[in-house]
């Protein structure tokens, strides 16, 4: 049969699924995949998920529309609530957020995640944008991880700069510094699979393989070594009903369906 | 007394050395006109400090060679990806970094908005590199529990430059799109300057004054800037020019900033001979209807 | 999931000795179907923190005897006068006075709606007679320039008491009135109960996203009450009860603080029966046309 | 010639005289007098003066109706803009307002307020209802003291608690603890007249007489030796134009027409 479905498509139904109903949560900037996938997750089996739309002051949009611009103030008109900056760090620094979306330049085996810059700070090779929000993932109660890019040079064994401490050096070391209220991140999403962290070691292991790839060819694209869970499988495509929903409720503009059918 | 002024106008005396607070969200709602002006001025050794989500104003202010000290907790072009003069400028060291994130500036801000002397925070930075690099990043005593505590200073510009879509000629300003930290920004600052899209009539019926963002006893200055946030949106009342976002990032990686700049700013005028050159079929085509 | 109930059962679990923030100003909006509901469960030993002008329903928790200690930054009843049984009680030390003050709640509130450690002021206490009865107005060491400051702490709750004119089921509640601390306290407090004139229709469109003033993910409990301000005024909906407040103010000034509870709390089963009780007649006089 | 207005006029037009235009500042609780010398200042000679009115949320109502709380929410549906208690304290903090009116149950000769409580803080004879605002003389860059009630109870040589402070101990010894940009009280707007403070002792003096009274009674109505300036006068009765702005414009429900006509 022929596929019908993109990655991103594929990446915002993993994300639907993992959501849970009730929660409440927080996307950043350009996170177009995972507002859809929140969007569907709700329009599904977490009708009382909530979340704050980056920088637009959105919480809920129900806009049909995907936006390029997380920020765009086209998400506010058709939402339950404006929120304030205010809101977003009083949230964030008081552990009220069940979970945010977070990236990075680089992304550590333990989840540390860099926006600051590649090299030294001195002398750095590559400047990224900058910290923004990620020094909050010590007021989060727990977050997820999400890249467009699964490649070495992102996936890296160690940050040369951590903007927002994941599990830190792994085991108990992040509760020895931050709240342990807060936890580090639960999974990571990637166009390749989704992945968790060890209970105990809180490396990054995979989990989920998305239809077009294989653990041999995530492993290549991963700049550590990679444990695999037991329970590994490959996830199911999509839905009709699910792409249905998606292209019609969510995304009816079709940005995401302009993205390649595999990673 | 009406505060209303041309955009040139109210920069006209921000001298260089200026500690500047800037308005505006990723591509939404900078005061473009406010900043165009500063570029043509050619002001000097500015210190920045926008909000945490800062996109190609700051990019172009440190192109023309204005920024001599930059709070960064983001600046890039989001969907665009990174800012090309921003991105070099770091790397050569031509500017001086203030390595900060969104608790930086908006809990800085907040202090200083009621001019509080500091504020200790819970764990957060704990754990990240920030403070091994931000030397304004230190510590205290918690009288309550005798712990070691983080804290950062409290915020203050000496100007606040923010983009607003409707304000009436005491300084009330409304702005329709993400909210109320231009507010808090302002309440930090000695002197504010809004730029806006429309000065409300005289005799127009009062706005519900639960939507007015910024009270008028603290703006100093509104300069009337039709279009004032073009390149970028103006929420309600405009949308981005994608294309032209796209010809400034693809002139700024190419090392081209100033065709950019010599188009737009410096051979023009002022803001009015500004919106001629962008012409009026290509201001209409980004009006969106979506309130 | 609708998180609607009624007044009793939003506050039916709420223990003995709980710390409450509750909502209101002077004689508006305060949540008294809640208050009322307390009374009569014959809760005790609260320690309430109400907003910086608190009015009838402190002094009426007070004489009732559910409350064990007070923050008190203004403690009165207005345009009628002192409230006789906060005077008493703190005069008779029948209860525990924190000397308090608005920069206590307010900065209390706001550190604590972010969990910051503690929140150090510029000299305002300095000089007054406040840090000398209130032991935790205290000092620790300005990082930045090595002088001492002032510090007060952050203030917490473990319920949040509010009313507000329109809220929907999932809790995003729309206050009409002096805006925007009811969210400040609600963030600062670990349950959060909102009782409401109106429940918003799951099928009526959306109010404008603006006007909301605490989003629905932090609100635990709407609690249906229409009327559920009065004798207080509920903005937009209905002016104050003067009639009542004036019964009030005189039976408590005559110590028979007693016979107004008999009256309307004790002897009605709940904030249906208060209600009847009012009547209609009554009710239906209050409306104001005033938005 | 008849008396055709009240004391309360009268202390409202006494307000109003004084303010200045461009200023900024804010009332408390029940101060339906400072309010409407606010709005007649504002109708008159202030268009530029702009007040936040107590509890309301309300800058610059112009409801014309004088509401007995100032926290009345009819006076937020007339305002320019709605403020925030954030905004409050922040201006309070910040040294952005140029005034405020306080009142207090005892003033005293520095001009020193205190709401807390009549006796010991241990053992109060009258516990008043609480500090609220009155820390902020030491954020505001000025103030007025305003009192319904001119007698030697609240007119005290020192208050038994300071609330707020005003002068402390007269000469120099506020700016010792205080900021030097915050001033202490500029005037004091009672019942029978206008006073200042004297300009290096920082003692409190009488400036300005209303036409039903004396220095003597003044005098007598003051706990403490009342210095007279030496431009002393005695005010001039409201002009019909300033009677027929505040009756009409300011307050018609006529709440400052049933005040006695002399205090």
């Amino acid at each position: 049969m022929e596929q019908t479905y993109t990655w991103a498509e594929m990446m915002a139904v993993s994300i639907a699924h993992e959501m849970s109903d009730g929660e409440f949560g927080s996307i950043g900037a350009a996170s177009h995949i995972p507002a859809a996938g929140l969007r569907l997750a709700q329009l599904t089996h977490a009708p009382d998920l909530t979340f704050f739309c980056g920088g637009s002051g959105a919480s809920n949009p129900k806009i049909r529309r995907l936006t390029e611009s997380s920020a765009d103030y086209r998400n506010l008109v058709t939402a339950e609530y404006q929120y304030s900056l205010d809101d977003v760090v009083d949230f964030e620094t008081a552990i009220r957020f069940d979970f945010a979306f977070l990236g990075g330049l680089q992304i550590d085996k333990y989840g540390n995640l860099n926006m600051a810059m590649i090299g030294d700070w001195d002398k750095p090779k590559v400047r990224g944008p900058g910290t923004i929000g990620l020094i909050f993932t010590g007021g989060f109660k727990s977050s997820f991880i999400y890249t467009e890019h699964h490649t070495p040079r992102v996936f890296v064994d160690k940050v040369d700069f951590v903007s927002g401490a994941g599990w830190l050096s792994g085991g108990n070391s992040r509760a020895e510094v931050l709240r342990p209220e807060s936890s580090g991140p639960r999974l990571v999403f990637t166009p390749l699979g989704v992945f968790d962290f060890e209970p105990d070691t809180k490396h990054m292991r995979l989990r989920k393989i998305h239809p077009w790839t294989t653990v041999e060819e995530i492993q290549a694209a991963t700049g550590f070594d990679l444990p695999v869970a037991d329970d590994l499988r490959t996830v199911t495509p999509p839905t009709p009903e699910e792409l249905h929903l998606l292209r019609t409720e969510v995304d009816s503009d079709g940005v995401l369906r302009r993205y390649a059918p595999v990673a | 007394m009406s505060k209303v002024t041309t955009p040139e106008a109210a920069v006209a005396d921000i001298p260089d050395g200026a500690t500047i607070a800037l308005g505006g969200v990723h591509s939404h709602n900078s005061p473009m006109a406010l900043v165009n002006a500063l570029i043509r001025r050619g002001i000097k050794d500015l210190e920045l400090i926008p909000t945490p989500s800062a996109g190609a104003p700051v990019d172009m202010l440190i192109a023309a060679g204005c920024v001599r000290k930059l709070h960064v907790s983001y600046v890039g072009l989001e969907f665009l990806g990174l800012a090309p003069n921003f991105r070099r400028a770091a790397q050569e060291k031509t500017i001086e970094i203030v390595e900060a994130d969104e608790a930086w500036v908006v809990y800085g801000f907040r202090a200083g908005a009621s001019r509080l002397p500091f504020l200790p925070l819970p764990p957060l930075y704990e754990g990240t590199d920030l403070p091994k690099v931000n030397p304004m990043i230190r510590t205290t005593t918690d009288p309550y529990t005798g712990r070691t505590v983080t804290t950062i200073p409290a915020l203050r510009a000496d100007y606040g430059l923010f983009h607003a879509q409707v304000v009436d000629r005491k300084g009330n300003t409304q702005v329709f799109g993400q909210r109320r930290f231009e507010d808090v920004m302002a309440k930090a600052c000695d002197h504010v300057v809004i730029s806006s899209d429309e000065i409300l009539d005289e005799y127009a019926p009062a706005p519900d004054p639960r939507l007015v963002s910024i009270p008028g006893a603290i703006v100093e200055r509104v300069a009337h800037a039709p279009y004032g946030a073009h390149p970028l949106s103006s929420p309600g009342h405009y949308g981005y020019d994608r294309d032209q976002l796209v010809e400034y990032r693809d002139l700024a990686a190419a090392g081209e900033t100033g065709k950019y700049l010599q188009e737009y700013v410096h051979s023009v005028g002022d803001h009015a001979g500004y919106l001629e050159r962008i012409g009026v079929g290509r201001l209409l085509g980004l009006r969106q209807t979506f309130r």
